[in-house]
């Protein structure tokens, strides 16, 4: 039973069938979407019986032949990190999918895209062939663009050209390397297999065109990442982006950047990312520092959280600077593991943390006070109880409180890299005091002080909304307390890449 | 001068002169009479070359038909009656000349071709072999005529009728 | 194949002879044949009309039109004002000539055909088919819109008619598979099972025929009532007569290829004792002429006169089809056989 | 009964849920539920001490948390004589202080919140007490921190207050990251953070040379840089010098939560980590640093000390000293009085939060925290009056109280290993003794004063309907300030017991070989290890450090009782000093400029410059683009477009010369064409 | 002897007549007319080479009776043309119908 292909593909026939329905009839639609996005959900829950827990290799491979002649196939696997991370993505589309329920404009094509999103999201992580692999890579691009594009705010015709662009950019850059590597393998088995590919490392020794190629997958992955200078996207897109998009947009296409890195930079161009490890470091670090304080800075409750993304990425992308510069050293191996353990922890945290604060922004802003500015509200934990509860658990989750999941990740990248670049995590670990700070002024300037007279008569929670946060909330506590059952899955992927590595 | 030369030049001398009234005439139903003693000297020349089937059509098709309707037309059209206006454009010399020049080459090519021996006495003539051989060889060309045929008999209908 | 095959070898023997055949046809029948015919029409006209023809004129007036055609020619032969004078001369010989030239190809008995063309049916329709330019330019030049008028009546009328009557000689040559007189009169009496066929092949035949020439219920074109005398009203005696001639020229010529085609031309039934088949020929192929022509003329005066549009319908509508169908259905019927 | 060891912190954890999802719906009742669970847990932790007291042996649990690669991070409790006397103290001084607020905190409208928190709280510093694992430790050191942030922020609608709870967890958070590098350090080192795994080796490494980490100018050995990141979390927690900053304001709070927070537990947990983690700064090269500890907590308490004197908030004066108690324990701590600084702070625990809940009691009567704004108060309340009397004594350190005792032990270890630490310590502690016998004389002493403008209520009246309460009536402050209700006041009986008879478990001669049962308790086994032993209970230097706190209360006596010496001669003569006091060396303000509006405009600038640098550029980019698409427009236009243009002008012209050609009149066209036939035929005519 | 060059003359002779008649022709009945002649010279010549080059095949008849059918559709749609032209146009004079004038 090819249960990966048939979660791949079924938000793709949920988006056919959505096709067929008649526009005026919204609920129906909707009903169908979200029963297709459960359906995906549940498919993807099934492929854990099915996933060997001894093996680290990738398994429950399905394969066809796509274009021989070129030597493309269609050819998709799971392994630790893919699978947890399409978990992810599966969950988060279905709550962001239960979240769009109160949209109204044109709501046809919002379902059809997400359910398009979604394939392509899933066919990232699925996919075990470079050619497949970059063309889901584009095919997320383009339904996010007509997300933020159509139903976005006042600027988004602007962000979502930005968007586009930028990562357009960076993906042909990444089309560059998949090329250099695709002509370096021998004539005659020319392959876009992955799995070939790594094996084989055809770039190995060849200097400059090693550098070329990784710094073509670096750009394209940095850029969706998004890391320090590349990162100017990010707020635009996030503010201008509707709350479900944004939602989608934080908790699963950033994860792409860093998938892209540990799945394909790492492996691939071991000794040259070794070089630049450090410069990632730095550039990672000031990530981290520059977000918490720029977010700090924001009077935009979107635009604060969008650079709270940037600061967490910062740091899945130090763990991978580690993880990168412990290559060659064995007795940093375990530490490499930890380290790239957190990344794809934080990943996990970051992606349902920012998801649950995207909702929790989503929700003051869309139905209640369409005002973002922090300034405006205050006091509103009196006035909403169960929305204050939830709002400032995920703050505190973000900014790592231990016993939440923001730690466990953050912990498990401090230790792991410690031991690899200790001053630069050093300076990250600061990064936690300051986002501590903005964000603890966040939740002042909104939850805390006197009511904002404007604000008393706030209805709370409903019920569809409550079943969009709560399992978020609960999944935080959940991984925060007892993270193991999930930090062994990724500990094969971990295990096996650092073992590569040497 | 033997009974079949005579014939021919009688015969030919017909032809031109039918000719030259038809295109010279000054009046058109004048034209378009004398184009029958034309064609009936056309259809003198193909008893002479024993082609009496192709006579027969001539004489039926040509003479029988297309004269009366350009008479119909000529009829309908007042051509006869706006004789007023002179029938000749003003290309005439320049015509002259063209055609002059035109039969002039034509007759020094067409004599200078060596076509061949003459054919001696000729089989006794059998319409049946012209009708087989349409039929047989040719008969691609006699489907194509006969949709030709259709086309023109459509088309005309149409142009022609007047709309109500 | 009678004396003509003989003198065929040479080829202008062949001329000399067809001359003094075609002289001797055109004296009797172009001109007793019509004098006859128009008295025959009076005479009959009359006789069902319950009344007597005219009868002063010689022994029951059968000196008639010989009387009438003298008077024509004493008459003065008036030219209308700026009427077209070289077409006006022309037109009446036209029809005049085309409807004798019919006669070439009728075989009045075996061995006595002018020319036996082996494309004859064919030559017939041709030749029929240039009276039509005749009567053209005949009102045409007459210049009078009457007469006009007339003229363009009675082309669009042969024209139509010519296809039915066109589709029924081809029907006669695809039965017998010839298209000279002489051999189809040979190979009459028809098998049996064409006979259906062959009947309405006639019937359209006759029908046909009395249209090209003219004749009620088809005599529109110089119908007294609306336009006083047709296409040659302005036409004095003498032009007149030539008309009169082609028309009742015509008729005969058409009812004698009735009988060549479709009643077994110089067949008789039985052979008449005491005479050669020339005689004998020519004695049945002229009884059964006649009996068509009267026919004709019976029908002319008991039928009333059709309009114009009828008159077209009814060749294009009706017969034109029935005729192509039969057609179709005897070329199965010999394909089949 | 150590195996049921880990439902001590599991009773408060389960009263913690309940409270926050039951609690609106619990209304009077809310308390009782996290009473009942703090009673439960007690009872266990009492009996799992008086087991380890009788001699049982400690006993350990782990399991796997998280994996990386081979190495296993593992959490689980630990059940020892520290653990176990420290969890008995801790419920039993939290039960006591749950009581007190029932009596309180009474009316107030997020009644059941407070408890939910409070439990929370008691939940994540019984765990962080019985961890044995420095992650489990850090976990519950975190919750703590929530918790003190959530519960100094209970009174939400004050904006002092928000600002308070913020500073908290801030400057706390500054400690919790140093501490995370240290921890991260040890891993770095020992791949591992249990806390026996690491002792081991931190024993093992002790001998040989450690390795040496350039910081700068000095040379580090790694193994004392890492303890003293260890002992970053100890100070910001625990209130220490640099990071002091946050116990003063913490006093926004209710009085409860001062109490049991920011006297008896949390501060404590800074302590009770160096203890626990005593053997990663026992073994690093001679001690290092337990010198810096000592330092750091001498320093401390003289400060504080100097600071209490000049406060006239009746809180922040316990604050203050509350600061100089641990910076006594630390000291206690660094001059090698491992058992002596543990002792103190079991003893300080109780005797603070009775000081505390006693001030409690009284600002709930006089509605005012500025002892000036009081005064006369021990007629009208005896029995706060007494109990406030017995805390003060212990904490002055008079002879039969507790403070007396543990104090002693400090002071005498510190004249053993550390004499300049000793001498200032005793300074401390004279000043102790004046700070707090002028607060009873200002507050209890001399005629009522009454408060001029009384505080004003926390709550907004919406918060009373929402939790359905009728907002409370004014004016009933202007009566004369009564005794507490009873629900208060036996809870500070208790303690006052206590504060006279823990003192006991110190005196010599009570333990098995001669010396305090509290040292025979209490012992660290590296000592004997490193042929340190204890030094032996000296009468004479206990008399002289007795000596030196009356000292001190007479002067008090003097200035603010008897007024022979006006105070505002005094303050005349240490002129400057005073105000510097006054603005508690005006750290706070210094902390204020340097790191909230620095990094706010460190912040703005560089959001500043992330809009126009970096978008800049990329913005560069476009607008570089549309620059060049617009030259090159203008280029388009004239040359290559006029080229175009040029084109299309010439063939027009053209055109228009052969326009004539086109007469419209067929014939025309057909005479060409026969021209041309008859051309062609002459062409093939010559070449024929 | 009449050979195959005199005819060849006569219906170059005739088809320079019939061309003469379309160049100066200004009705355009005329000129079909002259199409016809044209038309008529070019069968003479099919005829003429039947009978003196190839007779076995009458393959000059066929291509005779060919084009004459073709020419009465000419002829037919022409004058159907002219009838049209006539009726819009009112004029059937050639040089008066140039509304294709460049």
């Amino acid at each position: 039973m090819p249960i990966l292909t048939i979660t791949l593909f079924l938000p793709l026939l949920g988006a056919l069938v959505v096709l067929f329905l008649p526009r005026e009839d919204a609920d129906r639609i909707r009903r169908v979407t979200l029963g297709f996005a459960l359906a995906t959900f549940v498919a993807s829950l099934l492929i854990l019986p099915r996933f060997e827990y001894g093996r680290r290799e990738i398994q429950l491979i399905e394969q066809a032949a796509w274009i021989p002649a070129v030597g493309i196939q269609y050819k998709v696997g799971v392994d630790g990190l893919s699978l947890v991370l399409v978990l992810l993505t599966t969950l988060l589309t279905v709550l962001s999918v239960l979240y769009s329920f109160r949209e109204h404009h044109r709501v046809k094509e919002y379902n059809l895209l997400f359910l398009l999103l979604e394939t392509g999201m899933l066919g990232v992580f699925f996919a075990l062939d470079f050619f497949l692999f970059y063309v889901f890579w584009e095919l997320t691009l383009v339904p996010m663009y007509f997300l933020i594009g159509i139903w976005g705010g006042p600027r988004r015709e602007y962000a979502a050209i930005k968007f586009f662009l930028y990562t357009l950019v960076g993906s042909l850059a990444m089309l560059l390397g998949i090329l250099l590597l695709y002509f370096h393998l021998p004539a005659g088995q020319r392959t876009f297999d992955v799995l070939e590919i790594l094996r084989q490392r055809p770039l190995a020794g060849t200097g400059l065109l090693a550098q070329l190629a990784f710094w073509g997958f670096f750009l394209s992955f940095a850029i969706k990442v998004p890391m320090w200078p590349f990162h100017t996207w990010l707020p635009d897109a996030h503010v201008e982006a509707p709350t479900a998009g944004s939602v989608i947009l934080a908790a699963i296409l950033l994860k792409l950047g860093t998938y892209g890195f540990v799945r394909f930079s790492l492996p691939l161009f071991p000794e040259v990312f070794h070089q630049h490890a450090l410069l990632v470091a730095g550039l990672a670090v000031v990530g981290v520092i520059y977000g918490a304080l720029v977010a700090m800075a924001q009077t935009d409750l979107k635009k604060l959280v969008a650079y709270s993304s940037v600061n967490h990425m910062g740091y899945v992308m130090l763990a991978v600077a580690a993880a990168a510069y412990a290559y060659g050293r064995p007795e940093l191996a375990d530490a490499a593991a930890t380290a790239l353990n957190g990344a794809t922890m934080e990943m996990l945290a970051h992606g349902i943390i920012t998801g649950a604060l995207f909702l929790v922004v989503g929700v003051i802003y869309d139905d209640r006070t369409h005002t973002r500015g922090v300034e405006d509200f205050g006091g509103l934990w009196a006035v909403l109880p169960k929305y204050g509860a939830v709002s400032i658990t995920a703050m505190f989750a973000s900014l790592g409180l231990p016993g939440l999941m923001g730690f466990v990740a953050e912990f498990l990248i401090f230790v792991g890299s410690f031991s690899i670049i200790p001053v630069f995590t050093a300076l990250a670990a600061l990064g936690v005091v300051i986002t501590a700070a903005f964000f603890l002024w966040t939740i002042q300037r909104i939850f805390l002080g006197p009511t904002n007279p404007r604000w008393a008569h706030l209805p709370d929670l409903d019920r569809r909304e409550m079943w969009t946060l709560v399992p978020l909330v609960v999944l935080m506590v959940v991984f925060g307390v007892y993270p193991k059952p999930l930090l062994d899955i990724i500990n094969l992927t971990s295990s096996q890449l650092v073992a590569m590595l040497r | 001068m033997n009974a079949e030369a005579l014939a021919f030049y009688a015969l030919a001398a017909m032809v031109v002169v039918g000719g030259g009234l038809v295109v010279q005439s000054r009046n058109l139903v004048h034209a378009a009479v004398s184009l029958v003693p034309t064609l009936l000297g056309v259809a003198g020349l193909y008893v002479l070359l024993h082609a009496e089937f192709v006579t027969a059509i001539q004489l039926l098709i040509y003479v029988g038909a297309i004269t009366v309707l350009i008479l119909f037309v000529i009829l309908l059209t007042e051509g006869a009656t706006g004789l007023r206006v002179p029938q000749r454009n003003e290309q005439v010399p320049l015509a002259l000349v063209v055609s002059g020049a035109l039969v002039l080459l034509l007759w020094a090519v067409l004599l200078r071709v060596p076509w061949g021996p003459p054919a001696g006495t000729l089989p006794p003539y059998n319409p049946g072999a012209v009708g087989r051989s349409l039929l047989m060889p040719y008969v691609l060309a006699f489907e194509v005529t006969s949709l030709v045929i259709l086309a023109c008999l459509v088309g005309a209908i149409v142009i022609a009728r007047r709309e109500e | 194949m009678g004396v003509g095959g003989l003198l065929a070898a040479v080829w202008q023997v062949e001329i000399v002879r067809m001359v003094v055949l075609a002289a001797v046809v055109f004296t009797f029948l172009a001109v007793g044949g019509p004098l006859f015919l128009v008295l025959a029409e009076r005479k009959i006209s009359a006789w069902i009309q319950a009344r007597v023809g005219p009868k002063h004129v010689g022994p029951h007036g059968l000196l008639q039109t010989v009387a009438d055609t003298l008077k024509l020619l004493y008459k003065e032969n008036i030219l209308p004002h700026r009427a077209d004078v070289v077409l006006f001369s022309v037109a009446p010989i036209l029809v005049a000539v085309a409807a004798l030239l019919d006669w070439v190809v009728i075989p009045f008995a075996p061995g006595w055909v002018v020319r036996d063309l082996n494309v004859g049916v064919l030559y017939f329709a041709a030749v029929s088919s240039l009276t039509v330019i005749g009567i053209l330019a005949g009102g045409w030049a007459s210049n009078n819109k009457y007469s006009l008028l007339g003229a363009l009546r009675s082309a669009a009328q042969m024209v139509s008619y010519e296809l039915p009557l066109g589709f029924s000689l081809i029907l006669v040559a695809t039965i017998t598979g010839t298209l000279s007189t002489v051999r189809i009169v040979e190979a009459q009496p028809y098998p049996a099972y064409l006979y259906p066929s062959v009947v309405v092949a006639a019937v359209v035949f006759l029908i046909a025929a009395t249209a090209e020439a003219n004749r009620i219920p088809f005599d529109l074109p110089e119908a007294e009532a609306e336009l006083v005398a047709g296409y040659f009203s302005e036409y004095t005696p003498m032009r007149f007569a030539l008309f009169q001639l082609g028309e009742y020229g015509s008729l005969l010529a058409s009812s004698a290829l009735f009988t060549t085609l479709f009643l077994g031309g110089w067949k008789g039934p039985f052979q008449i004792p005491g005479v050669g088949p020339v005689v004998d020929g020519l004695v049945w192929f002229l009884l059964k002429t006649y009996a068509v022509v009267f026919f004709l003329m019976w029908v002319r005066w008991t039928y009333p006169r059709l309009r114009i549009d009828q008159l077209l319908g009814l060749s294009w509508k009706v017969l034109l089809p029935v005729s192509m169908v039969n057609l179709l259905v005897a070329g199965l019927l010999v394909v089949v056989r | 009964m150590a195996r049921l060891a880990w439902l001590i912190p599991l009773f408060p954890l389960v009263s913690y849920g309940v409270l926050a999802f039951r609690g609106r719906s619990l209304g009077e009742r809310a308390p009782y539920v996290a009473i009942g669970a703090m009673a439960l847990s007690a009872l266990v932790a009492w009996a799992v001490f008086l087991e380890q007291a009788l001699g049982a042996e400690p006993f350990v649990w782990r399991a796997a948390w998280a994996v990386g690669g081979e190495r296993v991070i593992t959490v689980g409790y630990t059940v020892d004589p520290l653990s176990s006397i420290t969890v008995a103290m801790i419920t039993l001084v939290g039960g006591l202080i749950f009581v007190y607020s029932v009596g309180y905190m009474h009316g107030d409208p997020y009644y059941a919140r407070f408890f939910a928190f409070l439990s929370l709280f008691c939940a994540g510093m019984l765990t962080m007490v019985l961890a044995n694992s420095f992650l489990l430790m850090l976990i519950g050191w975190e919750v703590i921190g929530l918790c003190s942030y959530l519960l100094i922020g209970f009174y939400f609608r004050r904006r002092s207050a928000n600002m308070a709870q913020m500073k908290a967890f801030l400057t706390t958070r500054v400690g919790d990251t140093l501490m995370l590098i240290g921890i991260m350090a040890l891993f770095w080192q020992f791949g591992t953070v249990d806390y026996h795994a690491v002792f081991e080796s931190v024993r093992k490494g002790a001998k040989e040379a450690s390795a040496v980490v350039r910081l700068g100018p000095w040379e580090v050995p790694v193994v004392t840089l890492t303890a003293l990141l260890v002992f970053g979390g100890p100070i910001g927690k625990s209130g220490q010098f640099p990071l002091h900053v946050w116990l003063p304001d913490a006093m926004e709070g209710p009085t409860p939560v001062s109490a049991l927070i920011h006297a008896a537990t949390l501060v404590a947990a800074g302590v009770y980590l160096v203890g626990r983690a005593y053997p990663l700064f026992f073994f690093t090269p001679h001690h290092e640093a337990l010198v810096w500890v000592a330092w750091v907590g001498t320093l401390t308490a003289v400060m504080a000390a100097l600071i209490a004197v000049a406060q006239d908030d009746i809180k922040r004066i316990l604050a203050y000293s509350t600061i100089s108690q641990l910076g006594f324990m630390m000291a206690g701590l660094g001059v090698l009085g491992y058992t002596a600084g543990l002792f103190h702070l079991l003893t300080h625990a109780f005797f603070k939060a009775l000081l505390f809940l006693a001030a409690g009691s009284v600002i709930h009567a006089v509605h005012t925290n500025n002892i000036k704004e009081m005064g006369g108060l021990w007629r009208c309340m005896p029995v706060t009056f007494w109990t406030f009397l017995a805390g003060f004594l212990a904490l002055a350190g008079v002879f039969p109280f507790a403070g007396f005792w543990s104090k002693d032990e400090i002071l005498l270890e510190a004249y053993h290993h550390n004499p300049a630490v000793y001498v200032l310590l005793t300074a401390a502690a004279f000043l102790t003794a004046l700070y707090m016998s002028r607060l009873v004389a200002y507050a209890f002493f001399g005629r009522y004063r009454g408060p001029e403008h009384p505080e004003p209520d926390p709550w907004l009246p919406e918060d009373y309907e929402r939790a359905g309460l009728h907002p409370p009536g004014h004016g009933h402050h202007h009566r004369q300030p009564h005794e507490s209700p009873p629900v208060m006041t036996v809870p500070l009986v208790v303690l006052a017991f206590f504060a006279l008879v823990v003192g006991f478990v110190g005196v010599p001669g009570t333990g098995p070989d001669g010396g305090s049962w509290i040292h025979h308790f209490l012992k660290f086994e590296g000592f004997e290890e490193a042929g340190i032993h204890a030094p032996s209970f000296s009468w004479p230097l206990a008399l002289r450090s007795l000596a030196v706190a009356l000292a001190g209360i007479g002067v008090a006596w003097v200035v603010y009782g008897l007024r022979w010496v006006r105070s505002e001669q005094v303050r005349a003569w240490i002129g400057p000093l005073y105000p510097f006091l006054r603005h508690r060396m005006y750290i706070d303000t210094v902390y204020g400029w340097v790191f909230v509006r620095g990094g706010l405009a460190l912040a703005t600038g560089l959001r500043w410059f992330d809009v126009h640098v970096v978008d800049g550029l990329v913005n560069l980019v476009g607008w570089v683009t549309v620059l060049l698409s617009r030259l090159h427009r203008l280029f388009d236009t004239y040359v290559v477009d006029g080229l175009v243009n040029l084109v299309g002008w010439a063939t027009r012209g053209l055109g228009s010369l052969l326009r004539p050609l086109q007469t419209g009149r067929a014939y025309n066209y057909i005479l060409v064409a026969a021209a041309g036939v008859a051309v062609l035929v002459l062409v093939s005519l010559w070449r024929l | 002897m009449i050979g195959l060059s005199h005819y060849l003359v006569l219906s170059s002779l005739l088809f320079g007549l019939g061309l003469y008649g379309v160049l100066t022709r200004r009705n355009a009945v005329a000129i079909l007319m002259g199409i016809e002649l044209m038309l008529n010279a070019a069968n003479v010549n099919f005829v003429a080479f039947t009978r003196f080059v190839d007779p076995t095949f009458v393959r000059g008849h066929v291509a005779a009776l060919i084009v004459i059918t073709l020419a009465a559709c000419e002829a037919v749609v022409g004058l159907a043309l002219v009838i049209n032209a006539y009726r819009h146009l009112e004029t059937v004079n050639v040089d008066q119908v140039d509304l294709m004038k460049g």
